[in-house]
C-alpha cells in the first residue's frame, strides 16, 4: 500500500512538469515579442533590458523554462503589468476568495449530485429516474455563466432577496460568518455548482445501474438481506466511482469559476484570470494558471489515492 | 451443400510440402515467455513465468493434444507457436525452415501455414461484418480478387455444413455458438494452412454440439491433410482427437507421450491425479476421495524444483532441490516422456527406479 | 398433478411431506415481441435430504426453475406462475419480509462463478457474517465466529487471514468453498447449487464436488444441483431430472436415468458424451440445436431433432408418464426405445 | 458432406433476419425515441435557420437603430427586442448560430480527428508508443477543461481561429484518451489477432476490422462533448475571446446585454437561452445514439 502510495506520487511528477511546461509556453505562443508581453508598455529600455537578463531570454528556450521554473519554486512568479505588484500577492490573496466558492459550491453539487443519482439509480426507468434524468440533462446542459446572469435577472433584479455582485456588504474582500456574506455567497454557489452536481448525479446514477446488474446483487437477495443492506452494499461500491467523479468536478470548478466569478465580481482567481486576460497581463495569467493547474494535479493525486484506498479490486495493482 | 474441400476451386495454392514425409511439420524449440505484472517502484520484478522451457514435435498428420487446467500457459503457448505473440526466447522451424526466432519475424505469405481457432467463438468473428466478408478477408489480404473470395467463401460455407444460401450473408451474432464456431473453422482454412492450433474450440459449446464440430474436425484433417495442436482441458476430448499428447502444469511440461500411451499407462503423478479426477459417468461408480487437495498455486511465485510438489501425493526432498528434467520413462523407452524425479533412475527418489547399470 | 402425487408418496416412505414440491411452474421473459416462455409447466418434487440435479443444456430453463424456487424471477420482470412450495408453503404467495427470512436462512444458494456472485468490495468474513447476523439476531462478533466454523467445514485453510480477505485475493477453488460456507451459515434445509463446479479446474472442480456431496449428506440438507455435466451429474445426484426448451422430459433414480435414458434427448445425450479416439469410431452427434424458445415448433419441441421421430411427435406435445416405477419421461414412443443401452452406444 | 448432421435442423432455431444492416437498425432505434428525435430536428432547424439566416433574418444583424436601443419583447420589428445599439436581437441570435456552432462543432471535430487518430494509434501500436502518446495527453488532462481553453486563448489573444485552437487543444486528449481504450479493447479480440495470423497488413486489419468498431464509440463519445464545447466555445465570446463586435456571436451577445440586466432582463436572457437550447439538444441525441447504439442483452 505505501509502495502503491510512493508510486502514484511518483507518477503524478512527470505529470507536473508537464503541466509547469505548457503554463511556461503560455507566454510564447502569444503573438509578439514576450519581452513585450512581460513588461508594460510604457516600460523603458533599462527596464526591458534587466527583464530580459533576468528572465533569460537571450538564452535558449529550455534554459529560460529552468530559470522560470526555478523562480516559481521560490515562490517568484513575476510582477503583475495591470497593478505593478507581485503576482504571487495577488494570486494569494485571491485564492482564498475562490477556496470559499468552491467548498461552497462543492458541499452542494456532491451531496445533491450523490443523493439524485442514488436514488435515479435505485428506481431506474421509474417516474423518479426521469424527473432526474430531466434536471441533470438541464444540469449538463446549462451555460453556467447564463445561470448565474438568470440568478441575478430573478433574485437581484425582480425579487430583490439577494445581492447582485461582491462577496461581502463592504468592498473589503474578508470573510465573515453572517448573513450579509452568506446571502452574497448563495447565488454563486448555484451558479457554480450546477454542472457540477448533474455530473455527479449522472456518473452515479449509471455507477449505481451497472452495480445493480452484477451477479452479486442476486446473491445479496438469495441471502435474504433487506432493502437498507442492499443499499449500503451498492453505495460501498459505487463509492470509487462517485469518489472519482466528485474529486475531478471539484477541479473542474476552478475552471467554471473563470466566468461565474466575472459575472458575479466574486474576487477569486477566476476573477483575476478574467481581468488578466482583458488587460493582457500575461505573468498575471501565467501565475494564476500554473498555481490553479498545480492545484488540480495535487487534486487528481489524492483522489487517485482515495480511489485506491476505497476499492480492494486495485489495492495490490 | 455436397462442397467438400477437396473438390473446391481454392482461389490461393497450396503450401508445398519440402521436407517430405518424415521431417517434423513443425518443430518448437525451448519456448519462453515470461509477462511481467503490475510494475514495482522501479521497473517491475512481479513475473509470470506462463511457459517456461516448451519444445513441442508435430509431425505430418498428427494431431498433438495439450492438456493442462487454467493457468498452465497452454493458451500462451498457444500464441507462441503461432507468433502472435513475441517469445522472450526460443524458435519455431516449420517443415526445414525457420518459421520465426526472437528476431525475425514472419513474412506474410508463410504466416499463412500456420492458423488458429480460438474458444470465444464471438469474440473471434468481427461482429461488424458478414460471414461471407469474414471468410473472404484472408484470401483478399493475399490478392485474391474480391469477386473471387465471396464465391470462395460461400464454398467454405457450405464445406462447413452451412447453406451459403441462408448463411452468406448473416452477421455473427444471429448465429449459434456452434454455428460460429463452424464460421471460425472455415476461416482459419480459407488460406490453406498446413498446421491449425485449435485452443480450447469445443470448451464453451454445449455437450451436443461438441461431437459435431469435433467430428468435423476429424473430417477435414483427413480430407485436407492437415495437422493439429489441440489445447483442452477437457481430457476426454484430447483423448479422442489427438494422436500424442502434452500435459501441462504452471508453464512446464511434464509428462509427453502417444494418447494409447498415457491413457494406458499416465506417469507423472499429476497426470495420473487429472485423469482420476474425471466422473466416470456411472452413479454406481463414484469417486470417494479427491485425487489432489488445494488449488493451483499461484504461478508468480511457482514453487521451487518441481512445480507440482506442493500438491504432489509422492513429493520428497529431492522434488524441492531441483527442477526434473522431461526424460524418456524408462520402461516404455521410446516416445514417452516424463518430468519426474520418481521416474528418473537413480535420482534418489525412493520411488525412482534403480539406474540402468544395476539392473543388468 | 397425479404423478406429482404419485412421487410424493412414493419418494420417501418416511417423511411424506416434501421438502420441495413445483406444481405447473411456467416462467416467461419478456422479448421482443410479447413473452417468451423459458418454463413451461415444470412438475418437481423432492424429499427432505435426497439431492436433485437438473440436467440440461443452455437455454433449457435449469437455471430459470433453481431460481423461482426462492422467487427470485418475479423481482427480475419475469411472469411467473405455478406452484413452488418449499416445506410446504407456497413461495409466490409469501409477503416480501417472509421471503427474506426463507432465503439464507432456509434455503442457501450457490451461484456458478464466485468471482462475480462475491461482492469485490467487501471482506468475505464480512458477507457470510451479514447473512448469519441478518438471520440468527447475533452479535457481529459471534456471527464471525461461526463464519471461522464454517471454514472448518469447508476445509478452508488459515481460516483467520481468508475471512479478511476480499474475494480477488482467493483462488478459484478457495472463493467458491467460501461460497458454500456461506449459502450453508445458516443450516438451511434445502441448498440450491446452480452449476456450481463448472467455473474450476477438472482437479479443484472434483474437491469441491465432493465436499458439497458430504456436508449435504452430514447435514441431511435437501439439495437441487444444475449442472449441464452428466458426469457432475452421476457423482452427485439421487435423482436426475432432465430439462429441454423449458421442460422436463425425463426424471427418475440417477443410475435408471443414467444408464437407462428413455427419453430420446436423455440418450441422445448420453451418446454425445466423448469417449475413445476418433481411430475407434465417430462421436455420436445430436444433429442441430435448441429450438428458439420464442417460435416452439407445434407438438413435441425435441421432435425436429429427435432420431425416433414419427407423424404424432409434430402433432401432440407428450405429457410424463412413468416407464418404470420412480422413472418419468415425457415422449410418445419412449417404450420404442431399447431398454438398457447404457452409454447411448 | 460431413456426417449425418441435417443441416435444415441447423437452421431451426434462428429466426432469419433478412438485411440485417447495424446502421440501419442504430437509425431505426434512433428514430423511435421521440424525445431524441424532437431534439435532432430542433437543431436541424437552428442550424438551417442559420445557414439561411439571409433569407430566414427578418432585419439585417448589423443595422443600428438608436430609438430601438433595448426594446422591449414585442416591439414590432424587433420581435425579440433590441440590443444596446437598437440592433434586431431575433435576426442576430439567428445569424449568431452561424459563428457560435461552428465556434463548437469544429474544435470537436478536430479534436475527433486528432485524437482519434492518436488514440487508434497508441491503443493499436500499444508498447512505448502508446505511452509516449497517452503520457503527454495525461498533461493536458491535467487542467481543468474550461481553464485550459480560457489560459489558451487569453495567451493568443481575441480571434474567431484562435478560440477554435484553444477548444481543440481541450478536446484532443479526452477523444484519444476514449479511443485508445476502445482500440486496445478492440486489438485483443480474437477476431483481430486472427486477421493478423492471416498475413493481411497492418493498414488493411485497421482499416477493415478495427475502425469499423471502434468509430461508433468515439463517435458517440464525441458527439457529447459538443454539448461542453457550445457551452465553452461562448464562454470564450462571453469573455472577449470570441469573435470582435459587432459579429452577431450567442455569448458576446449575451456578455454585451448582460450590462442592461436592469433595463431590459429578459432580452439580455435570449443569447443564453440559445446557447442552453442548442446544448441540451445536442446532449439529448448523443444520448439517444449511445442508447441505439447499446448491445441489447
Amino acid at each position: 500500500m505505501l509502495l502503491y502510495i510512493l508510486r502514484r506520487i511518483l507518477y503524478a511528477v512527470p505529470i507536473g512538469i508537464g503541466v509547469t511546461f505548457i503554463v511556461f509556453s503560455l507566454v510564447h505562443i502569444a503573438p509578439g515579442d514576450p519581452i513585450s508581453a512581460l513588461l508594460p508598455n510604457e516600460a523603458t529600455q533599462e527596464m526591458v533590458e534587466a527583464a530580459r537578463k533576468e528572465f533569460g531570454l537571450d538564452r535558449p528556450f529550455l534554459v529560460q523554462y529552468a530559470i522560470w521554473l526555478g523562480n516559481a519554486a521560490m515562490g517568484n512568479l513575476g510582477t503583475s503589468i495591470g497593478s505593478g505588484r507581485p503576482v504571487a500577492t495577488e494570486v494569494a490573496s485571491a485564492v482564498g476568495n475562490t477556496f470559499i466558492l468552491a467548498v461552497s459550491a462543492g458541499l452542494v453539487a456532491c451531496v445533491l449530485g450523490f443523493l439524485l443519482g442514488i436514488v435515479a439509480g435505485l428506481w431506474r426507468d421509474r417516474p423518479v429516474d426521469h424527473v432526474v434524468n430531466l434536471i441533470t440533462i438541464a444540469g449538463v446542459s446549462v451555460p453556467h455563466y447564463w445561470l448565474a446572469i438568470l440568478l441575478v435577472i430573478v433574485f437581484a433584479v425582480d425579487l430583490n432577496w439577494l445581492p447582485p455582485l461582491g462577496m461581502g456588504p463592504d468592498r473589503s474582500g474578508g470573510w465573515q460568518f453572517d448573513w450579509a456574506h452568506i446571502s452574497h455567497l448563495i447565488l454563486p454557489t448555484i451558479a457554480t455548482a450546477a454542472i457540477p452536481m448533474a455530473v455527479i448525479a449522472r456518473t452515479l446514477r449509471a455507477s449505481v445501474v451497472d452495480v445493480l446488474d452484477q451477479d452479486f446483487v442476486t446473491t445479496l437477495r438469495a441471502k435474504g438481506l433487506p432493502r437498507q443492506r442492499l443499499l449500503w452494499h451498492v453505495i460501498r461500491n459505487a463509492l470509487p466511482t462517485a469518489l472519482a467523479v466528485m474529486g475531478l468536478q471539484l477541479g473542474n470548478m476552478l475552471g467554471g469559476s473563470v466566468l461565474v466569478e466575472t459575472v458575479f465580481a466574486w474576487p477569486g482567481t477566476g476573477f483575476l484570470l478574467a481581468s488578466a486576460i482583458f488587460q493582457r497581463d500575461l505573468p498575471l495569467l501565467q501565475g494564476t494558471m500554473l498555481v490553479l493547474a498545480m492545484f488540480f494535479v495535487f487534486l487528481n493525486l489524492v483522489v487517485d489515492l482515495v480511489q485506491s484506498a476505497t476499492d480492494p479490486r486495485i489495492r495490490r495493482a | 451443400m455436397s462442397v467438400t474441400f477437396s473438390a473446391m476451386q481454392a482461389p490461393l495454392p497450396p503450401i508445398e510440402d519440402r521436407g517430405g514425409p518424415s521431417q517434423p511439420l513443425l518443430i518448437a524449440r525451448g519456448l519462453r515467455k515470461e509477462f511481467r505484472l503490475a510494475d514495482g517502484l522501479f521497473g517491475g520484478r512481479t513475473v509470470v513465468h506462463a511457459v517456461d522451457d516448451l519444445s513441442l514435435t508435430v509431425n505430418k498428420g498428427e494431431t498433438v493434444g495439450i492438456v493442462g487446467e487454467s493457468g498452465c500457459g497452454k493458451s500462451t503457448a498457444a500464441r507462441l507457436i503461432a507468433g502472435i505473440t513475441p517469445a522472450d526466447d526460443g524458435e519455431v522451424v516449420f517443415d526445414g525452415e525457420s518459421f520465426w526466432t526472437p528476431r525475425t519475424r514472419i513474412d506474410a505469405e508463410r504466416r499463412r501455414a500456420i492458423q488458429m481457432v480460438f474458444q470465444d467463438s464471438a469474440s473471434s468473428l468481427n461482429p461488424r461484418m458478414t460471414l461471407t466478408e469474414t471468410l473472404a478477408f484472408g484470401p483478399r489480404a493475399h490478392g485474391v480478387p474480391t469477386a473471387v473470395a465471396r464465391t470462395y467463401a460461400r464454398d467454405l460455407l457450405a464445406a462447413v455444413g452451412l447453406p451459403p444460401s441462408r448463411f452468406a450473408e448473416r452477421y455473427p451474432i444471429q448465429l449459434s455458438g456452434g454455428q460460429r464456431q463452424r464460421v471460425n473453422i472455415a476461416r482459419a482454412l480459407a488460406i490453406r494452412p498446413r498446421l491449425l492450433i485449435l485452443d480450447e474450440p469445443v470448451s464453451a459449446l454445449d455437450k451436443s454440439v461438441e461431437a459435431q464440430v469435433l467430428n468435423l474436425l476429424v473430417a477435414l484433417r483427413e480430407e485436407l491433410s492437415l495437422s493439429y495442436v489441440f489445447i483442452s482441458h477437457d481430457l476426454n476430448v484430447v483423448r479422442y482427437i489427438a494422436d500424442r499428447v502434452v500435459v501441462m502444469y504452471l508453464g512446464q511440461v511434464v509428462e509427453e507421450a502417444t494418447s494409447a500411451q498415457i491413457f494406458a499407462a499416465p506417469r507423472h503423478p499429476y497426470t495420473r491425479a487429472l485423469f482420476a479426477s474425471k466422473p466416470s459417468l456411472d452413479p454406481r461408480r463414484r469417486i470417494e476421495a479427491p485425487p489432489l487437495t488445494g488449488d493451483p498455486p499461484d504461478p508468480v511465485n511457482p514453487p521451487s524444483g518441481c512445480r507440482f510438489r506442493t500438491r504432489c501425493p509422492i513429493a520428497e526432498a529431492v522434488c524441492a532441490a531441483a527442477k526434473p528434467p522431461l526424460a524418456a520413462a524408462a520402461p516404455e523407452g521410446e516416445g514417452h516422456k516424463v518430468a519426474c524425479w520418481a521416474a528418473q533412475p537413480g535420482s534418489g527418489h525412493s520411488l525412482a527406479p534403480r539406474p540402468m547399470g544395476a539392473l543388468q | 398433478m397425479n404423478a406429482l402425487a404419485r412421487i410424493i408418496s412414493e419418494g420417501s416412505g418416511a417423511a411424506p411431506s416434501p421438502m420441495l414440491s413445483i406444481a405447473g411452474l411456467n416462467v416467461a421473459y419478456r422479448g421482443g415481441a410479447g413473452w417468451t416462455p423459458v418454463v413451461r409447466g415444470v412438475d418437481l418434487a423432492l424429499a427432505p435430504g435426497r439431492s436433485l440435479v437438473l440436467l440440461g443444456e443452455s437455454g433449457s430453463g435449469k437455471s430459470v426453475t433453481l431460481r423461482a424456487i426462492i422467487g427470485l424471477l418475479r423481482e427480475e420482470g419475469a411472469r411467473v406462475d405455478g406452484e413452488v412450495r418449499v416445506g410446504g408453503r407456497d413461495v409466490n404467495a409469501m409477503a416480501p419480509d417472509e421471503l427474506l427470512k426463507l432465503r439464507g436462512n432456509e434455503v442457501g444458494f450457490i451461484f456458478q462463478e464466485p468471482m462475480t456472485a462475491l461482492d469485490p468490495v467487501f471482506r468475505i468474513g464480512d458477507q457470510i457474517a451479514e447473512t448469519i447476523v441478518q438471520h440468527r439476531g447475533t452479535s457481529w462478533r459471534q456471527a464471525m465466529a461461526t463464519a471461522r466454523e464454517l471454514f472448518d467445514l469447508v476445509q478452508i485453510p488459515s481460516a483467520e487471514r481468508r475471512l479478511k480477505a476480499y474475494p480477488n485475493e482467493l483462488s478459484g477453488g478457495l472463493r467458491q468453498r467460501a461460497m458454500i460456507a456461506m449459502a450453508m451459515s445458516c443450516d438451511p434445509r434445502l441448498l440450491l447449487a446452480d452449476e456450481p463446479t463448472t467455473a474450476l479446474d477438472a482437479t479443484v472442480q472434483i474437491q469441491v464436488l465432493l465436499l458439497l456431496r458430504e456436508i449435504q449428506k452430514e447435514r441431511g440438507t435437501a439439495m437441487v444441483f444444475v449442472t449441464h455435466d452428466l458426469g457432475v451429474a452421476a457423482e452427485i445426484a439421487d435423482e436426475v431430472a432432465v430439462m429441454y426448451a423449458g421442460r422436463i422430459v425425463e426424471q427418475g433414480d440417477a443410475a435408471q436415468v443414467l444408464l437407462n435414458p428413455s427419453h430420446p434427448y436423455t440418450h441422445a445425450l448420453t451418446g454425445c458424451v466423448v469417449q475413445g479416439s476418433y481411430r475407434d469410431h465417430r462421436l455420436g452427434e445430436l444433429a442441430g440445436a435448441p429450438p428458439d424458445l420464442a417460435q416452439l415448433p407445434p407438438g413435441c419441441s425435441f421432435a425436429p431433432r429427435c432420431a425416433r421421430r414419427q407423424e404424432d411427435c409434430r402433432l401432440t406435445d407428450p405429457a410424463r408418464r412413468p416407464v418404470a416405477p420412480r422413472h418419468d419421461v415425457a415422449c410418445l414412443h419412449a417404450a420404442d426405445l431399447p431398454a438398457g443401452t447404457a452409454g447411448g452406444r | 458432406m460431413h456426417g449425418t448432421f441435417d443441416s435444415s435442423d441447423i437452421d431451426a432455431v434462428i429466426v432469419p433476419v433478412r438485411h440485417f444492416s447495424y446502421r440501419r437498425v442504430v437509425l431505426g432505434r434512433f428514430m423511435r425515441q421521440p424525445i431524441a428525435m424532437t431534439a435532432a430536428l430542433i437543431l436541424l432547424a437552428i442550424v438551417l435557420a442559420a445557414i439561411f439566416a439571409n433569407v430566414v433574418a427578418p432585419a439585417d444583424p448589423f443595422q443600428t437603430r438608436v430609438a430601438r436601443r433595448l426594446a422591449v419583447i414585442g416591439t414590432e420589428g424587433r420581435w425579440l427586442g433590441g440590443d444596446e445599439l437598437g440592433r434586431d436581437v431575433l435576426s442576430r441570435l439567428i445569424y449568431g448560430g452561424r459563428i457560435s456552432l461552428s465556434m463548437a462543432v469544429l474544435p470537436v471535430a478536430i479534436g475527433l480527428f486528432v485524437g482519434g487518430f492518436l488514440g487508434i494509434l497508441a491503443g493499436y501500436a500499444g508498447g512505448r508508443t502508446n505511452m509516449a502518446i497517452m503520457r503527454a495527453m495525461d498533461v493536458f488532462y491535467a487542467f481543468p477543461s474550461i481553464l485550459l481553453a480560457v489560459a489558451i486563448a487569453g495567451a493568443l489573444g481575441p480571434g474567431m481561429m484562435n478560440g477554435i485552437i484553444a477548444l481543440s487543444m481541450v478536446f484532443i486528449p479526452p477523444i484519444a484518451r476514449m479511443a485508445e481504450s476502445v482500440t486496445t479493447q478492440v486489438r485483443s479480440y480474437e477476431f483481430v489477432i486472427a486477421a493478423r495470423l492471416s498475413g493481411a497488413s497492418t493498414g488493411r486489419i485497421l482499416r477493415e476490422h478495427v475502425l469499423s468498431n471502434v468509430a461508433g464509440p468515439i463517435l458517440v463519445f464525441a458527439s457529447s462533448q459538443v454539448s461542453v464545447s457550445i457551452i465553452a466555445a461562448s464562454g470564450l465570446s462571453f469573455l472577449g475571446l470570441g469573435v470582435s463586435p459587432p459579429y452577431p456571436d450567442w455569448g458576446l451577445m449575451l456578455s454585451a446585454l448582460r450590462q442592461s440586466i436592469y433595463v431590459n432582463p429578459w432580452v439580455a436572457a435570449l443569447p443564453g437561452a440559445m446557447i442552453f437550447i442548442c446544448s441540451v439538444c445536442f446532449n439529448l441525441v448523443s444520448d439517444g445514439v449511445r442508447r441505439a447504439m447499446e448491445v441489447r442483452r
